[in-house]
């Protein structure tokens, strides 16, 4: 039985924290480069800050962490890589990137429209000494390639190596949690199978207060948002006149 | 005309060796391994029957590889021979309490994720459908290593045409997909590769 | 790409790219392999050798391209289009009956009328025993002077018209000389006897037809006198003597008197070289 | 002419006049210095990566893809004259059969080198032919260029061959005169790809369903900007080529075509941009009122960030659309040099426009509702190294003109007082 | 034979027909692909097995809970311990990085003085001296801790003293401890039962107090719920990220907390919402809402909020009288839910002031913010893990860094109950450093070493059998057989949490209302982060995305 894995992020809970965006990145021995910035660095998970646009006491921020939606449908990145260096992984869902056959066209990245895909524009390079501290069973990424959200699939290699060497054929659903989701204080990130009808996140994702970004270019992304708030969910579509990234400095 | 087809072929073979004969021998640096350890010696002096007993799967599934030292040690904490491996295992290692820098033939870079839990526990299979028969080696093989990828020659195979070879010879991906496509087992990118 | 390598999909879509890119490099293949192929065999056929006349005459300049009917001053203007081939142009006759308006005037270089003469500056005299003797004529004479060395076919050897009958070597540069005519060497001169070869001509010399493509009488003063005009041209140079004397006649030993100017260019010129 | 110390004339062309050696060199030094220059900015990103360039995760796109569609849609010229001259038997069309071809070659060329730049990993470009992704537009445009830069040069080797030194040895003749029998058929395939190819570009940003800017319906599986982008490309092919002839003939001081040549390809030019403005203003409409808005985008929210607003819309199809197609096609017009020329060089700036709007824009238009517009400058790198394309295309056609022929004889006449 | 050039040209006409069907040009291409996906100065992590191992962090007085993935003796990665009892799984954004910042390139590796390398022997020689010379000041900023008593009894032997620089948590409960008495040490805010919580300015959900105390009851409570059943009213002159984030933020005037504090008195007082006790607010409410820059019914409005829900209690972001005396009023003191008494036997520590510039030395415990700036002409003995810089100190002196050293945790700042944990040394120190504790056992045997201290707490809470241990299960402390099994469960990363004391215990004495004090701005967690540098990752917060301005003077 194929997962499809997803997630539902509770705005509401959101404090903008920037938890997941540490932990994904020590996750997944992602470079800190001093002469990275915010439009050349690699955050797989980005929070951004969001306002109702209001000024004074009435006006609302909300912080919203953008990663790699999976999406499920017609893939925009998966039908653009000219060598198939993309792929939805037909047994967990995921889209997958893989460094080693990408050949850096970057063509993946204009045609994803969460800008969720980000290029190693520099070598990866650490401290000395710092590269001891990297995470074992996560391939440290090369120049000149693109890279994104893969769900930890390290810890899913993980889980699958654990369970067969306890002979089992399914992992145990505790074993795989991505590092964002396990790093949130406060919750906010619900991880799991959306396949399952059962499992608590595909019923979240179902509620009536779960969106998707950019829902109707129909490519059915895997990764859900939910908020009491109506001006929050009014980021679903892509015109929200009032609503902009509140930029600092 | 004549002359015209001699230089040609002239050429032509000149090529033909070069690529065919030498470039293989230019491509592969030969190294030695820092001790001559016989599979087959240990096996029958020691009755160590099961590659499992030295190379051995963890609980949490995953592959310890080449034994530690002190499990050599447990036989060789002094010399139980006069051989010249002999007195290097125990004097510039065991003594020493340094691993052995063993060149492994069969190590996949960085990017591979190979569970030999998976291929031996869950599908059963034997060490030999990739390792060969090298449990039963009586001598120590040369350690060839390509000098632009840095691979063992093993992942490639020995034949340079890769035509021709054995079903255990070769780690290049398309030997596991071959693999898996024969036992029909389906693995997206995700499967093997970190 | 291929069938068992990673990425290949028995999919409608897949198959049918793949086989149009195989298609389309099969076809830029065997295009080239077709040109290398015909090539080769244009060889063993000795085709090629009429095919490079054909494209060395393409390439002369157009004033080096006249009919001889030009020359005669039969017609105001005709460019050859066959060659000068004049045994298989459907024109020739019909030119050839209208009257030379061309005066035959000295031009100081003697032209005996006993002989034809090729535009690579060879001449061409029938004997009674049906071999003919060939030469280098007055202007490429005067023109190269003492040859420094020569290279001769041996007897027996095939020359084809247009193609090099002999090569003569000057101050470092070699002349291809083209034959006037085609047949078996018999016999082989030298500068100093003042001929080169005695051929047995593969055609038979009572047909009429088969010195045709050679220039007689009106013509060839008509050529002679532009051809000197060419190397006026050629060779007016500063700090150059006057190629041509008084009344335009020739000095002798033109590669030794004016050894500055760019032979390369004069003598590919004059000799219908590359 | 005497022989000065340095003479090339036996390489020249017999009968053919070029200004002396010294002149020509000092020609092309300059070209020669900017081509030093690129290639030094082109090995920084090859060695040090493409953080030498100013493109980033936004615009991960930039200058040099702009300019390589730009050079591409121009270049179709060669495929298009071929085209006329061989499968429609245009004979008229044959004296700038050459210099289509070395253009074409140029253009395609220099397009690939940019393109190996471009790419993070060059040395693993080959993975496409390996393991292609059949259903992506890159993938057919990676094997239709490659395959037609491949057809171009052999129908160079002919226009090579016949140079006066290699003409020497008689295999070099005969097999340019065999391959050049043999050229129909390199056209016929050249058509081919480079229909397949010119429209998978415009295909490139028109399947890209994640940016509402570019993203088009279309027929089977090519968006509207494929069929766009042919039509385009093969409007604009024949204007670029009669600016490079005017140009030569500028310099050279020759008259190489006859005139009437001019009027004929600007006809073309013009007749086929009248469809693509026609062609292009039905999709633009479509694309407004049905594509965006089922995407949930506003008609005409991409045109109020400045400088990308309605008026570039204008400018892309009446400007630079309409006008020339006019010019170009209208007899009374077409018959002033300067007009026609004025008409030509108008057409190929509109395709520039067209292919900049579409690379450029679609990127800096927000897609999320909290992005924001974006603009991105290109660095000294990535213009140095597309400046150095445009030398290497100067050299490259100065030798081929000057040591080839590039024009049938009998065409080179003075220009009377030139 | 002569060879001519035409024969060269067919010879090589010929190999290169040749070499197409040979391995030579597809080998290579295969090769410098295969190369550029593993180039040779691209670092990649070792294939070594991983273990888990269980800690409690030390870099500041919360002491998060940390899972921590060892790799080869190194750690490869932080996690916060879901089974902690106060921080449940929670860290600082910091924290999940922090097993880098051993490796820092501003890492402390050498005995500094006045900017040239020294070494220990000197600076022993130096301390002696001084010591010789004069009282010696000593500057802690983590009390309770083993190496705290020993650092305490040094001063006492020195006849010198031990002086604190607490949090601003701590900071905050000043008042009460000076009306009641009561060391702030031993005050804590007992949250897990407010209902209403006031801040003023106090950074509840961007760093306040242990990270995941408050987060955690805010998520689980409050957020995305239109009648939490814990109320989060923020009192903000900006919108902070926790004003953002409140059921109700009320945005008044820079600086005007203690204002509005004595305002809302006069109207929970005026509209008689709770019985007058203690003093009459200075201010009306009209006078209030001129201040704050609110209206007279807001302020009245807000009062009637606050007594909505109880029990209700009013966080200051720093010592602010006047906001202790509102939580008076409202009746939050020594109550459930409100401010209590976490434990019987605390001392007071005497805040660093300016006493120091009288001492002969002062030395400065790393654990001290590395900003602390300390005015006096005394030699200085700055110890730290990593080289701030801005620290004006005569000698720089290398501690242990992350996971290094042996030390003990003690209870967090602000919180109810008191706790106990041990964070045993994970990693091989680097050479050369020493913690002050050590340096002054060196300096003086006669201190009982830190190590000792640790064994003898816990020997104590196992003598006490109060509370519980809370590990991967939670056992009551009389369940344990012996004191060894207790420290070996805390050796583990287990929590020792004590019992919840009873209400009652502080009985605060004050006339008249406080004068308002000058208040500093609400600060988060980075700006609270000790350390003068920040994990290199944590740049990806700073320099490539635009959710945070970069905290100043820190290295990234």
């Amino acid at each position: 039985m194929n997962a499809r894995y997803g997630m539902v992020i509770d705005l509401d809970r959101c404090t903008g924290c920037g938890s997941c965006m540490i932990a994904c990145a020590a996750e997944n021995n992602v470079p800190a480069l001093p002469q990275a910035t915010a439009r050349t660095g690699i955050t797989p998970v980005l929070v951004r800050k969001v306002s109702n646009g209001a000024e004074g006491s009435v006006r609302r921020e909300a912080f919203i962490p953008i990663m790699c939606m999976h999406c499920e449908h017609d893939t925009p990145c998966v039908k653009v890589c000219p060598q198939q260096a993309v792929e939805v992984d037909k047994a967990t869902g995921i889209v997958m990137q893989m460094p080693q056959r990408c050949l850096g066209c970057r063509y993946c990245m204009t045609a994803c429209p969460y800008h969720a895909r980000y290029f190693n524009w520099w070598d990866p390079a650490w401290p000395t000494g710092m590269e001891k501290s990297l995470n074992p069973g996560v391939a440290v990424r090369m120049r000149g390639v693109v890279e994104k959200c893969n769900l930890c699939h390290a810890r899913l290699h993980a889980a699958k190596e654990k369970a067969a060497a306890l002979g089992k054929h399914e992992i145990d659903a505790a074993e795989y949690v991505p590092a964002c989701v396990e790093a949130c204080p406060t919750n906010a990130i619900h991880f799991g199978n959306l396949a399952d009808p059962n499992d608590p996140v595909s019923i979240e994702s179902r509620s009536p207060e779960a969106f998707r970004l950019l829902a109707k270019l129909g490519t059915e992304p895997k990764l859900y948002y939910r908020s009491k708030e109506s001006w929050v969910r009014a980021l679903a579509e892509p015109i929200s006149a009032h609503s902009s990234e509140v930029q600092h400095g | 005309m004549a002359r015209k087809t001699f230089f040609f072929g002239f050429g032509l073979a000149v090529a033909l060796f070069a690529g065919w004969i030498v470039f293989p021998r230019v491509l592969y640096v030969q190294k030695h391994q820092p001790l001559d350890f016989l599979h087959k010696t240990h096996a029958e002096k020691s009755g160590i029957a099961d590659c499992a007993e030295c190379h051995t799967i963890r609980e949490d599934g995953t592959f310890a590889g080449l034994p530690p030292m002190e499990k050599c040690a447990g036989c060789h904490s002094d010399r139980i021979s006069d051989s010249q491996a002999e007195a290097t295992l125990v004097d510039s290692y065991i003594k020493t309490g340094h691993e052995t820098p063993w060149l492994v033939y069969s190590q996949q870079p960085a990017n591979v994720w190979f569970s030999h839990a998976i291929h031996v526990k869950r599908a059963g299979l034997a060490c030999t459908e990739c390792h060969s028969s090298y449990g039963e080696s009586d001598q120590v093989r040369v350690y060839q290593v390509n000098r632009i990828s840095g691979y063992s020659r093993d992942i490639w195979g020995h034949s340079i045409s890769r035509l021709r070879r054995a079903p255990h010879e070769g780690m290049k991906m398309s030997d596991c997909e071959d693999c898996h496509r024969r036992r029909n087992v389906e693995v997206g990118c995700l499967g093997c590769h970190e | 790409m291929f069938p068992g390598i990673d990425g290949f999909h028995w999919t409608i879509g897949h198959i049918v790219f793949l086989s149009l890119f195989f298609a389309v490099v099969a076809t830029i293949f065997m295009t080239v392999i077709s040109a290398v192929w015909r090539t080769n065999r244009d060889f063993q056929t000795h085709r090629a050798a009429a095919l490079c006349w054909k494209s060395d005459f393409a390439d002369l300049p157009e004033k080096d391209r006249r009919c001889r009917h030009e020359l005669a001053g039969r017609v105001i203007r005709r460019t050859c289009d066959n060659a000068f081939d004049c045994r298989h142009c459907e024109k020739y006759s019909q030119f050839a009956v209208l009257p030379a308006t061309r005066r035959a005037q000295s031009s100081g270089l003697h032209y005996p009328d006993d002989r034809f003469y090729h535009r690579g500056h060879t001449w061409v005299k029938p004997e009674e025993d049906g071999t003919v003797t060939m030469g280098l004529d007055e202007l490429a004479t005067h023109l190269i002077g003492d040859p420094d060395s020569w290279v001769m076919p041996t007897v027996n050897d095939e020359i084809e018209l247009n193609q090099t009958a002999w090569r003569i070597q000057k101050n470092g540069k070699e002349i291809q000389m083209r034959s006037p005519l085609e047949g078996t060497v018999v016999a082989v001169g030298s500068p100093r006897e003042g001929w080169y070869l005695k051929i047995r001509p593969r055609l038979d010399l009572r047909d009429p037809a088969s010195l045709r493509h050679l220039l007689r009488g009106p013509e060839v003063n008509g050529w002679i006198a532009r051809e000197l005009e060419r190397l006026q041209m050629q060779l007016r140079a500063p700090n150059t003597p006057p190629a041509l004397a008084d009344g335009g006649t020739m000095l002798p030993h033109l590669m030794d008197v004016i050894p500055e100017a760019d032979w390369e260019i004069v003598l590919a010129d004059t000799f219908l070289g590359t | 002419m005497a022989s000065s110390v340095l003479t090339d004339s036996r390489w020249i062309a017999r009968g053919a006049e070029r200004t002396s050696l010294s002149r020509f060199l000092l020609w092309l030094a300059p070209w020669a210095a900017l081509l030093a220059v690129g290639v030094y900015a082109a090995g920084l990103c090859l060695y040090h990566g493409l953080n030498q360039t100013n493109m980033d995760n936004r615009f991960a796109f930039g200058l040099w893809i702009f300019l390589d569609l730009g050079i591409i849609a121009l270049g179709a010229g060669a495929f298009f004259t071929g085209f006329l001259v061989y499968i429609l038997k245009r004979a008229e069309l044959k004296p700038i059969l050459n210099t289509a071809v070395v253009v074409g070659f140029i253009c395609y060329s220099g397009a690939v080198a940019i393109l190996m730049i471009d790419v993070g990993q060059p040395l693993r470009a080959w993975f496409t032919f390996w393991h292609p992704n059949t259903h992506s537009m890159l993938t057919e445009v990676t094997f239709c260029i490659s395959c037609y830069l491949l057809v171009l040069s052999l129908e160079y080797i002919p226009i090579l061959l016949r140079n006066r030194q290699l003409r020497k040895l008689p295999s070099f003749l005969v097999f340019e005169h065999q391959l050049h029998k043999l050229v129909p058929v390199l056209a016929g395939v050249g058509t081919l790809l480079s229909f397949f190819h010119q429209g998978s570009l415009g295909g490139l940003y028109g399947v890209l369903r994640g940016r509402p800017f570019a993203f088009r319906n279309g027929i089977f599986i090519w968006p509207s900007t494929f069929f766009l982008f042919i039509l385009s490309a093969i409007a604009t092919g024949p204007s670029f080529l009669m600016l490079i002839v005017a140009t030569v003939e500028k310099v050279t001081g020759r008259k190489l075509v006859p005139q009437e040549l001019y009027r004929r390809l600007g006809f073309i030019s013009g007749l086929l941009l009248a469809i693509y403005v026609a062609a292009k203003s039905v999709d633009t409409l479509i694309w407004l009122n049905i594509t965006s808005p089922s995407e949930g985008f506003a008609p005409w929210q991409f045109y109020i960030h400045k400088p990308f607003g309605t008026p570039i819309l204008f400018a892309e199809i009446v400007v630079f659309g309409l006008l020339p197609a006019f010019l170009l096609s209208y007899r009374r017009m077409a018959a002033h040099r300067g007009w026609l020329l004025c008409g030509a060089a108008m057409a190929c700036m509109g395709v520039l426009l067209n292919r900049f709007v579409l690379t450029v824009q679609t990127l800096a238009v927000p897609t999320l509702p909290f992005d924001e517009f974006l603009s991105y400058i290109p660095s000294w790198q990535e213009v140095a190294s597309f400046a150095g394309v445009i030398a290497y295309g100067v050299i490259l056609y100065s030798l081929s003109y000057r040591y080839l022929t590039l024009f049938p004889k009998g065409d080179e006449t003075h220009v009377s007082g030139n | 034979m002569k060879v001519t050039r035409r024969d060269l040209l067919v010879w090589s006409a010929g190999a290169a027909a040749g070499l197409i069907v040979t391995p030579v040009p597809w080998k290579l291409l295969d090769d410098t692909s295969i190369w550029s996906q593993n180039w040779p100065w691209i670092p990649q992590p070792a294939r070594v097995p991983v273990e888990m191992k269980q800690s409690s962090c030390t870099l500041c007085p919360n002491g998060c809970g940390l899972r921590v993935r060892m790799a080869a003796g190194w750690p490869v990665g932080v996690a916060g311990l879901s089974t902690h009892p106060v921080t449940r799984g929670a860290l600082c954004p910091l924290g999940f990085a922090a097993h880098q910042l051993n490796w820092h390139p501003q890492r402390l590796r050498t005995v500094r003085h006045r900017g040239s390398n020294s070494s220990w022997s000197e600076a022993q020689r130096a301390f002696a001296k001084a010591r010789a010379e004069g009282p010696i000041v000593i500057i802690d900023g983590y009390p309770g801790r083993a190496a705290s008593s020993v650092l305490e009894t040094f001063a006492q032997k020195q006849n010198g003293s031990y002086r604190v620089v607490e949090g601003p948590e701590t900071r905050a409960l000043k008042p009460y401890a000076s009306w009641s008495g009561v060391p702030a040490s031993a005050l804590g805010y007992d949250l897990e039962n407010a209902e209403t919580v006031i801040s003023f300015g106090a950074p509840m959900l961007d760093g306040w107090g242990a990270p995941g105390r408050f987060t955690r009851l805010w998520a689980e409570r409050a957020a995305g719920r239109s009648d939490p059943q814990l109320r989060l009213i923020q009192i903000d002159s900006t919108l902070s990220r926790t004003a953002a984030r409140s059921w109700q933020w009320i945005s008044i005037r820079q600086g005007s907390e203690s204002t509005l504090a004595a305002g809302l008195a006069a109207a929970l007082l005026e509209q008689k919402l709770v019985p007058a006790r203690g003093p009459i607010p200075a201010v009306s409410v009209d006078e209030a809402a001129m201040q704050t820059g609110m209206t007279a019914d807001a302020i009245r409005e807000l009062a009637r909020t606050i007594v909505g829900r109880t029990p209700a209690v009013a966080i200051a972001a720093d010592d602010n009288p006047s906001i202790a005396a509102l939580n008076l009023l409202l009746g939050a003191v020594g109550t459930l839910g409100g401010i209590v008494r976490r434990s019987k036997d605390a001392v007071d520590h005497i805040a660093a002031g300016d006493a120091i510039s009288s001492a002969r030395a002062v030395l400065i415990d790393a654990s001290v913010p590395w900003d602390f700036i300390h005015q006096t002409d005394a030699e200085v003995f700055r110890f730290a893990a990593w080289d701030g810089g801005s620290t004006k100190a005569d000698w720089l002196l290398p501690v242990p860094g992350f996971l290094e050293e042996l030390t003990d945790v003690p209870t967090a700042p602000a919180l109810a109950v008191e706790t106990y944990a041990v964070a045993p040394s994970l990693v091989k120190p680097a050479s050369e450093v020493q913690s002050a504790a050590q340096f002054l056992a060196t300096v003086e045997p006669s201190l009982i070493p830190a190590e000792k201290i640790i064994h003898t707490r816990c020997y104590n809470i196992f003598r006490a059998l109060k509370g519980n241990v809370h590990g991967d299960e939670i056992t009551p402390v009389a369940k344990f057989a012996s004191a060894q099994k207790l420290e070996a469960q805390l050796w583990k990363g287990a929590v020792w949490v004590g019992e919840a004391s009873p209400p009652g215990g502080i009985r605060c004495e004050l006339k008249g209302w406080p004068a308002a004090p000058v208040l500093g701005a609400a600060e988060n967690w980075s700006a609270l982060w000790p350390a003068p540098v920040l994990p290199p990752l944590a740049s990806k917060l700073y320099n490539e995305s635009s959710l945070r301005e970069a905290p100043d003077r820190r290295t990234v």
